[in-house]
């Protein structure tokens, strides 16, 4: 993995990033003072369940949520300008050129009816004033460099005449067209076969150091942050529940949620367990959520606290968004990972 | 594994009930949809109170051609209709509208009153499309179902039949099945119905969008047919008859509901049409369409007539579609049932 | 005078317009007073009715036979010395045998009136019954002498009138032997039929190798040319014919335009009496009908002034409550059914008929009328169908499509007990209008043709006009008498009720000049002119 | 392609059978209709209906009578009309053809580019009053019966306005020739193309402003935003030109029943001899050989247009191009 | 397949499913898809068979032929060693019973419009297992089994969560008091934290019930968490079965070493980093398979003879069997 310098300004900082939807059942916030920020070149993944905010967090950052029913509050700062303050004009010229998305699923990512080629093309064009052939050759070279075989041919397909990892292959290329410093890959492999999301994900890997962008890839698979990632957010009911480096978070997860995502992993060698760890209960939905903490009712270290106050997470650093205290995790980590600290 | 601790299932309320209950829910906060019913519920009470009308108000009966009468006008007695006198004297002119209680929007070429005949035609038109809309969605409920559920033989030759009548243009089929029974009645074994019966526009109009229903609900059932849920079902060993009745049905009649009020509208269009070609509801019982289709002969003069019993039908049509509308996003959101 | 308008008027282009054409262009078929207009124009007869305006339009005229002969053999033998020097429209000359062959080709292609009108002919029974080799024995050709002979089964008074008509014209010998549908016969008339789409138009020229032999039965025309367009709706036409885009319509204007045409048009509107009649059937066969006091109450009870509303007016119709329209010999004015019986109608007499139902004991049974779903058919069904509720009876009205109406009332099959139906004259004799409507001959129960629509089959009545027939022979003025009584003796039973008589509004584009109008083939055609 | 060519054919040939039966069967169950007294005239003799009888065949079976008279259409083309005598069907159906093409061709573009409008507008302004508004004007021109429409187009534009600069250019109805009179043509047949396209602009309108509304929330859209394009490429470009498709099925099987004959109520409003007022009249009497001719010719649009509808497909939808 | 003592509850014999898609009235037309090619496999009373393999690979076709929800187009299917695989709805309403099937989509598997009460008491009134009165406690007792209060029982399925859903879609399966359960991936609609709990309801009701089940799956980590044995499936066709923590820890088909070394790291608890074989290109079309071997488009070990011969599944001495040509 390339280092980071931790010095280097921030690429993109977020403050306090709260996002509510107008819905026909009222107001629902989905996700409520999320901070993080990336620094360039580094790849800051989050993880957590379905429902838990990684998209919407991503999506306001672009300006993407639909601002008829969406109300975005904090700050977004974006190589020191404010994006959420920013006309639409300006903030298309940030989208696809600086900052580009990739979304979970291939195959309905590309738009039907026009062929790969000309998508890549039509991006391309959109934000530099090249010719239409130069553009082409372009776009051929950035497929040839995402690995799909005969890139000339693949430019002239239609996506659906493309396998799913093709498809994703060709989705990478387009985010790429423009080298954007920042690279949003929404669970980019969670429709994939797992040999093809290997392959995609040696891809993305291979491209941070190519092109040097800094990379945000959202996901639920912990094993693949494990594999990628500089930094970690785990994300739980529209908060940041824990966040640090990859070690950090590997090496002492310090939140009992994220004990149990790493719990309930079916191990893929070594002794099978009798019984997976599993985390009790099912997360709240956006609408009902607990005054306290998130996370309160399926933690089985939940004490009063838990339920009076949302704990503070702190600012920098691996920080934990936890009522227990910093000394007793361990133990209670022990209580859920036994073979934790043997097992690294 | 009782312990696990289980929030509640849903957002919102504790008791949470069926597709129904949401469905309805949803509709009632639907203001367009609710104004447009509070809009049929006025035009359906309107048109029932057309005997109180016609006898109280009017003080006419809207049946009985009277041409030779008289009424009295801002103490004038003026004829209902009215020969005319200049020049080479041709011509017969009935009352225009009088805006008062007699002859409201005037007199039509029987001398009878257009407003009471206005109400008593939206019975017709209301009562056809109605029962229309009732037949048609039982029949294609039938005929979808059957083929799609059954499939093979049954399937092949149910959905060639379809597939006849969906190529045979719907008025030409329309009229034509309304000439052979105008002509002569229906007789089915030991019913006869008569040629100025209600009932052959009825069964015309019902049977002739039995396609346009049927199709899209053989193919839900088909869709039904592989579902999991069906599969489920299949795998559990319960009776095919038993699947039928509650796995599909009950979801194939969402779709229908979602298409009474759709074909209420297509009917009452269908219906003033075929009256305006005046092969639909036969004199002197009237609808909406033959009161345009008699008001023709007099657009140039009394285009009221005419101009009325339409703007009735627009404004309940409108209606039925808005009311539709909500119907389909309580039930279906993602639907794109569109019968022509 | 004539000479010097055809020097002033002659030329230019007459547009007619119609709703829909009237089918088959075929002179011996075509049974339709629209198409019979137009063949006055291309086609003669032996004998023609004179082209002129009023009474005399109903005289005869010899057309391609010099002159009307007596018959002899007690009436049964006609000789008619056939013109020379006549051409057809093609170039062919006039020959005895064209007329020989055009009489067999009445039968050859089953035309309409064959069994009707000419089954009088030696030979014609046979020509019926098997049409393809017809030889029609009775008439026969003399080449050198140029006269073409009819030998007749029995005398006809009304055998000249059958020859004037279209289905006895004289067409080419090679004329096909069936049905032309839209290719147009050669004729001898002034103008030729040159194409003819029954969609779009038919287009008439002058005859090139017309030469004119008699004003009164072949006048020579102003126009160059008629167009005769087909598809406007009677809406369209008048406003076209308002704004001079168009001469002349044939179908009558809709209602609700008569007035503006009365009034702002007045000049371009020409009324002329028909002789014709509307009236309603009813079958003496089907209660409650078939007792004649419901009949005659019906007549009672009919306010025939409102009907004549529906019509348009007391300008465009007169009620009648009697067979014979006005202007046939043998009408005598008359109205039984009415307040004050005379010669006129004056107002329903309620009392009476409400009586004579109550005396007939059928209050209360269900009677259904049959109309056209024309808009005046159907108003008049609509008004009987209140005055029958009046009656007590359960009235329903009927109405069915126009071009099945006619056939499907004759059938008692279908079990009709009342209809509403108009009758026009072929030709002006009474038998035209008696005898085809109500003897027993004209009534084939179970057929779509049985033209006696009442079914009423009165022997006496049957005799008497079968005499009347044979005294018009030798005496017509006699039978005149005769038919007049009949007319009463037929509405003393009222197997119809008698509605009235139409008038015809023809209205005209401000170019048109010379307007004449011919009680047997309405606006001639050939008089006016356009410039 | 063969293949689906083939089945096609059948297909075509299939419907056409069972339609022709249908009225086949439909004609000779209607009381009062013995053809033969309807040719042989009013107060013909009874030999001449029974001679009527046999020229026409009407003495013979029903099946053999089908089959005389499917011949009679097809292979010698020579059938003519019960009821007009001597009148060939098919050049009648043929010269009744130009007319309706012309008044659905018209409405159809005018629908199209309106329905197109109207869906984007509405898709593009969701939600606001623009939407709302624009939403029930379509709704009424859904709900207005197209012969009423026309009745009160004829009453202002013939009658209480036409003299006035509005419809002061509007020529008496009925139809004009493309080659004798363009410019006539268009003016006879605008009103008529407006009056029909009402009804099809409201339909076409809210289901593209449905099929659009469902494209943006759709992963393509975001894709597309995702890009930086401006919202009217993403409008044009990618929502609309993917819900496109619906819209051509629809329009493909609208337009080929109209062109069949659908179009009658407009056509017998505005008193033009398209295939839909022949067939209206056809049927009123009772004309068999001319119904069988326009309504054989009606299912035939039909059919084509389901297989135009398909090879369009291969255009605007590539999805379909395989297989 | 080398236990021959003890007969399987359920066995396939060259089992083969084919669709045919696009036809039309007209003969001919139409194309076959090859969704399940000659599979033979057997499930011992009591044991637990994982089937993975790519998307498309046929493991749903499979399993729902297995159950006898599909017909099947070639092949036997013994279910306690009677040949279900011609038997019609009457012959096979009693096995039906005995084997049930539950769904990827706990949401699409149970009908919207009925509550759980009616969805689960039905199989249970129309096998008539319970008398009437019964049935009420047997109901109760079933939401039990599967962790959910029974208070829930007079809900509709939209009022629950996926996992709960899945749990409904399990009680109703149980209902019926079935010996062999076929699971098509039932987890991998589910989220993470919520996935280990149903995997551990099945491995509870094994062991309470003693069930049969054949558990499909594409997530690799699942099947070994539950399954004895492990198929791997591939373009129709089985490449490789036999014991899971033997197949997952010692590949013996490139493909399924290919699989394997796919799954991240952070998956393993420790051991040696293998190297991660990365395969080119996608599954072949089922519509137009590769002559020879399925694999051998991708295969990076592949050579002259795989392209043209189909490698038959061999056993071999470790009581695994696989398709491959190379020497094992
Ligand atoms: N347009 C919207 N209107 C209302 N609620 C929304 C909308 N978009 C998202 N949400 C809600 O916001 C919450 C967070 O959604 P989000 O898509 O960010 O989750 P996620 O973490 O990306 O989940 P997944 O892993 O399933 O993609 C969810 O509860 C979702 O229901
Ligand atoms: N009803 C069907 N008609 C035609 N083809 C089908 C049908 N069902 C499945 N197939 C095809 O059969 C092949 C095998 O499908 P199947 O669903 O069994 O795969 P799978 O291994 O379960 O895949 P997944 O992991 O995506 O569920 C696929 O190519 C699929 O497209
Ligand atoms: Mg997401
Ligand atoms: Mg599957
Ligand atoms: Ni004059």
């Amino acid at each position: 993995m390339a280092a980071q310098d931790p010095a280097a300004p921030d690429l993109l900082a977020v403050e306090g990033l709260t996002v509510s939807f107008a819905t026909d059942r009222g107001r629902v916030t989905a996700i409520r003072d999320v901070s993080f920020a990336v620094k360039p070149g580094e790849i800051l993944s989050i993880v957590g369940e379905s429902g838990s905010g990684k998209t919407v967090s991503m999506l306001s950052v672009l300006g993407l949520t639909d601002r008829r029913t969406t109300t975005v509050e904090g700050a977004v700062t974006f190589r020191g300008r404010d994006v959420l303050g920013l006309p639409d004009r300006a903030l298309r010229r940030i989208r696809g050129k600086e900052i580009a998305l990739i979304s979970q699923d291939p195959m309905t990512a590309l738009t039907p009816v026009h062929t790969v080629g000309w998508q890549i093309v039509e991006q391309i064009r959109t934000h530099e004033s090249v010719s239409a052939a130069a553009a082409k050759r372009r776009a051929i070279e950035l497929l040839d460099a995402v690995g799909l075989p005969n890139p000339a041919e693949a430019f002239g397909r239609y996506p659906h005449q493309l396998s799913g990892g093709m498809r994703q292959r060709a989705v990478i290329a387009m985010a790429l067209s423009c080298s954007p410093a920042l690279l949003v890959a929404d669970e980019p492999t969670t429709a994939l076969d797992v040999t093809v999301q290997a392959q995609v994900l040696d891809l993305i890997v291979r491209l941070r150091r190519d092109f040097g962008s800094a990379i945000v890839l959202i996901t639920h698979d912990m094993g693949v942050v494990s594999e990628v990632a500089d930094r970690v957010i785990v994300m739980y009911a529209g908060r940041i529940v824990e966040s640090g480096t990859r070690d950090e978070i590997f090496g002492n997860p310090s939140h009992p949620y994220t004990w149990g995502l790493i719990a309930s992993i079916p191990p893929i060698d070594g002794a099978r367990p009798r019984r997976l760890a599993s985390i009790p209960g099912l997360p709240p939905t956006p609408a009902n959520q607990p005054p306290g903490c998130g996370f309160a009712p399926r933690c089985r270290f939940r004490f009063a606290p838990c339920d009076a106050t949302v704990p503070p997470l702190a600012r920098s650093g691996h920080a934990v968004r936890c009522h227990i205290e910093p000394a007793a995790r361990p133990d209670a980590r022990r209580l859920v990972l036994p073979d934790w600290e043997t097992a690294r | 594994m009782t312990d696990i601790p289980l929030p509640p299932a849903t957002a919102g309320s504790d008791r949470p009930d069926g597709p129904w209950a949401r469905a309805r829910a949803k509709l009632l906060a639907d203001h367009a949809a609710i104004g447009a019913a509070v809009v049929l519920v006025l035009i359906v009470l309107a048109v029932l109170a057309a005997p109180l009308y016609a006898r109280h108000v009017s003080g006419t009966d809207p049946f009985r051609s009277t041409l030779s009468a008289k009424i009295e006008i801002g103490g004038k007695k003026v004829p209902v209709m009215e020969r005319s006198t200049e020049g080479l004297g041709l011509g017969v002119t009935p009352i225009g509208p009088t805006w008062g209680p007699r002859y409201l929007l005037g007199a039509d070429s029987q001398g009878r009153d257009v407003a009471a005949r206005l109400l008593y035609g939206g019975r017709n038109s209301l009562l056809i499309a109605g029962s229309a809309t009732a037949l048609c969605l039982f029949l294609a409920a039938l005929v979808g179902v059957t083929a799609g559920f059954f499939g093979g033989a049954v399937d092949l030759v149910l959905s060639r039949l379809l597939d006849v009548l969906w190529a045979f243009p719907v008025y030409l089929l329309a009229i034509s099945l309304s000439i052979v029974l105008i002509n002569g009645g229906l007789t089915i074994g030991p019913i006869t119905i008569a040629s100025n019966s209600l009932m052959l526009p009825i069964l015309i109009i019902g049977v002739i969008y039995v396609p346009y229903v049927a199709r899209p609900i053989r193919g839900q059932v088909l869709t039904l047919k592989r579902s999991e849920f069906v599969l489920a079902s299949v795998g559990l060993g319960i009776p095919r008859r038993r699947i039928l009745v509650k796995d599909i049905l009950p979801n194939v009649s969402t779709t229908l509901i979602v298409f009474v009020p759709l074909m209420m509208a297509l009917n009452i269009v269908t219906e003033s049409a075929l009256s305006f070609l005046s092969i639909g509801v036969q004199p002197p019982d009237a609808s909406w369409g033959t009161i345009i289709q008699e008001g023709q002969g007099l657009l140039y003069s009394r285009p009221a007539v005419s101009l009325a019993p339409g703007i009735a039908i627009v404004v309940t049509v409108l209606a039925l579609n808005v009311l539709g509308d909500g119907v389909r996003d309580a039930f279906d959101p993602r639907s794109k049932l569109r019968p022509r | 005078d004539r000479a010097a308008d055809m020097a002033a008027h002659r030329g230019g282009t007459l547009r007619l317009v119609t709703v829909a054409a009237e089918g088959t262009i075929d002179p011996h078929i075509n049974y339709t007073l629209k198409n019979w207009q137009i063949y006055q124009l291309a086609y003669d007869g032996l004998v023609n009715f004179s082209r002129v305006a009023g009474p005399g339009a109903f005289k005869l005229v010899p057309s391609l036979a010099e002159e009307i002969p007596t018959p002899t053999d007690g009436g049964k033998t006609w000789t008619f010395k056939i013109r020379k020097g006549v051409k057809f429209s093609n170039g062919k000359d006039l020959t005895p045998d064209d007329v020989v062959a055009s009489l067999r080709r009445i039968f050859k292609v089953s035309g309409p009136t064959a069994g009707t009108f000419y089954n009088g002919i030696v030979g014609a029974d046979a020509c019926l019954s098997a049409p393809a080799d017809c030889k029609l024995e009775g008439v026969t050709a003399d080449a050198a002498a140029g006269t073409v002979t009819i030998a007749l089964t029995a005398p006809d008074s009304e055998f000249l009138y059958k020859l004037a008509v279209p289905h006895a014209a004289i067409l080419p010998a090679d004329a096909p032997a069936k049905d032309v549908g839209t290719d147009p016969i050669p004729g001898t008339g002034a103008y030729m039929i040159q194409s003819y789409d029954p969609n779009q138009r038919m287009k008439l020229v002058r005859n090139p190798y017309f030469k004119e032999w008699s004003e009164a039965a072949q006048p020579d025309g102003f126009v160059d040319e008629i167009d005769y367009d087909f598809g406007l709706t009677e809406e369209a036409a008048i406003t076209a014919i308002q704004n001079g885009q168009a001469d002349w319509l044939f179908d009558p204007p809709p209602a609700d335009r008569l007035n503006e045409l009365g009034t702002t048009y007045a000049a371009q509107v020409h009324v002329n009496p028909l002789m014709a009649f509307w009236y309603a059937p009813m079958n003496t066969n089907l209660a409650p009908f078939n007792d004649a006091r419901v009949r005659q109450a019906v007549n009672y009870a009919i306010d025939r002034s409102a009907i004549v509303d529906l019509f348009g007016g007391p300008v465009l119709a007169q009620p009648v409550c009697q067979i014979l329209p006005p202007n046939m010999p043998g009408h005598e004015p008359v109205c039984q059914y009415t307040t004050d019986p005379g010669s006129e109608w004056s107002g329903p007499d309620m009392d009476k008929a409400k009586a004579l139902v109550e005396e007939s004991g059928t209050a209360g049974q269900e009677v259904t009328i049959v109309t056209e779903d024309t808009a005046v058919s159907k108003a008049i069904g609509t008004y009987l169908q209140t005055v029958l509720g009046d009656l007590g009876y359960k009235a329903a009205v009927k109405p069915i499509s126009s071009n099945i109406q006619f056939t499907y009332i004759q059938n008692t099959n279908n079990k009709v007990q009342m209809s509403i139906s108009q009758w026009y004259q072929d030709y002006p004799q009474p038998s035209n209008f008696l005898n085809i409507l109500l003897s027993c001959a004209s009534f084939t129960p179970g057929a779509d043709a049985s033209i006696n629509i009442s079914g009423y089959c009165n022997k006496d009545l049957d005799a008497r006009m079968k005499a009347a027939l044979e005294l018009a022979v030798t005496d017509p003025e006699a039978s005149y008498a005769e038919w007049t009584k009949i007319d009463q003796a037929f509405m003393d039973a009222a197997p119809m009720a008698p509605l009235f008589t139409p008038k015809r509004v023809d209205f005209v584009s401000s170019r048109v000049g010379n307007y004449m109008f011919s009680s047997q083939f309405y606006m001639i055609l050939a008089n006016v002119w356009v410039k | 392609m063969i293949v689906s060519l083939i089945r096609r054919l059948a297909e075509m040939v299939f419907v056409m059978f069972g339609i022709s039966v249908v009225v086949f069967l439909i004609f000779f169950a209607t009381p009062g209709s013995d053809p033969a007294a309807r040719i042989a005239g009013r107060n013909a003799a009874p030999e001449t209906v029974e001679q009527v009888r046999r020229d026409f065949g009407f003495d013979r079976p029903l099946p053999v009578q089908y089959v005389s008279m499917m011949r009679r259409l097809f292979v010698t083309q020579d059938l003519t009309s019960f009821v007009n005598r001597g009148q060939r069907v098919i050049p009648l159906v043929m010269d009744a053809a130009p007319i309706t093409l012309s008044l659905v061709a018209g409405a159809a573009v005018i629908w199209v580019i309106g329905g197109i409008l109207l869906g984007v507008v509405t898709a593009a302004t969701a939600g606001t009053w623009v939407d709302k508004t624009l939403m029930i004007v379509a709704l009424v021109g859904v709900s207005m019966p197209v012969f009423w429409l026309g009745e009160v187009m004829n009453l202002l534009s013939q009658s209480r306005l036409h003299d006035t600069w509005m419809f002061s250019w509007v020529p008496a109805l009925g139809y004009k020739p493309f080659s004798e009179d363009p410019a006539g043509w268009f003016r006879t047949l605008v009103i008529p193309w407006f009056t029909l396209a009402a009804l099809y602009v409201g339909i076409y309108g809210r289901v593209l402003r449905a099929n659009l509304v469902e494209a943006y929330q759709e992963d393509f859209v975001r894709t597309a935003r995702a890009k930086g394009l401006g919202p009217a490429r993403v409008m044009l470009r990618h929502a609309l030109r993917t819900s496109m498709i619906p819209f051509i099925t629809m329009f493909g099987l609208d337009f080929g029943v109209l062109v069949g004959g659908s179009a009658l109520l407009t056509e017998v409003v505005f008193g033009l001899n398209g295939v839909g007022r022949l067939t209206y009249l056809a049927l009123l009497s009772l004309d068999l050989p001319m119904i069988l001719a326009t309504v054989l010719y009606a299912s035939f649009f039909v059919v084509v247009a389901n297989a135009a509808v398909d090879l369009v497909y291969l255009a605007v939808d590539p999805r379909t191009r395989e297989g | 397949m080398t236990d021959t003592a003890v007969r399987p509850l359920l066995e396939a014999r060259n089992l083969t499913k084919r669709y045919v898609v696009g036809r039309s009235f007209v003969p001919g037309s139409g194309r076959t898809v090859h969704a399940v090619e000659n599979v033979s496999l057997a499930v011992r009373r009591g044991d637990t068979l994982g089937l993975v393999g790519e998307s498309g690979s046929g493991k749903s076709t499979l399993g729902r032929c297995l159950t006898r929800l599909y017909d099947v187009t070639a092949g036997e299917i013994l279910f306690d060693g009677v040949d279900i695989a011609r038997a019609d709805g009457r012959a096979l309403a009693p096995v039906r019973r005995r084997m049930q099937m539950i769904f990827q989509d706990p949401s699409a598997s149970l009908n919207p419009r009925r509550t759980v009460r009616d969805l689960i008491g039905e199989p249970l009134a129309v096998h008539g297992l319970r008398p009437r009165r019964e049935i009420p406690a047997r109901l109760d007792e079933l939401m039990d089994l599967v962790g959910l209060p029974a208070a829930y029982l007079d809900r509709y399925p939209h009022e629950f969560s996926g996992g709960q859903r899945q749990r409904i879609g399990i009680a109703r399966a149980l209902a019926v008091e079935p010996e062999l359960i076929v699971a098509d991936e039932p987890v991998s609609a589910l989220d993470v934290s919520v996935q280990a709990q149903i995997v551990n309801l099945f491995a509870d009701l094994r062991e309470r019930l003693g069930l049969t089940y054949v558990f499909i799956a594409h997530d690799l980590g699942v099947v070994r968490q539950v399954a004895d044995r492990v198929a791997v499936m591939y373009l129709g066709g089985i490449v490789e079965t036999g014991d899971t923590t033997a197949v997952f820890g010692a590949p013996a088909h490139p493909y399924t070493e290919a699989l394997v070394s796919a799954i991240p790291q952070a998956r393993r608890a420790k051991g040696p980093v293998r190297p991660r074989i990365l395969l080119q290109g996608d599954l072949p079309s089922p519509l137009a398979p590769p002559p020879g071997c399925a694999f051998s488009t991708r295969c990076p070990k592949a050579f002259d003879r795989c392209r043209t011969d189909r490698p038959a599944l061999t056993p071999r001495a470790d009581g695994r069997a696989v398709a491959c040509h190379l020497p094992g």
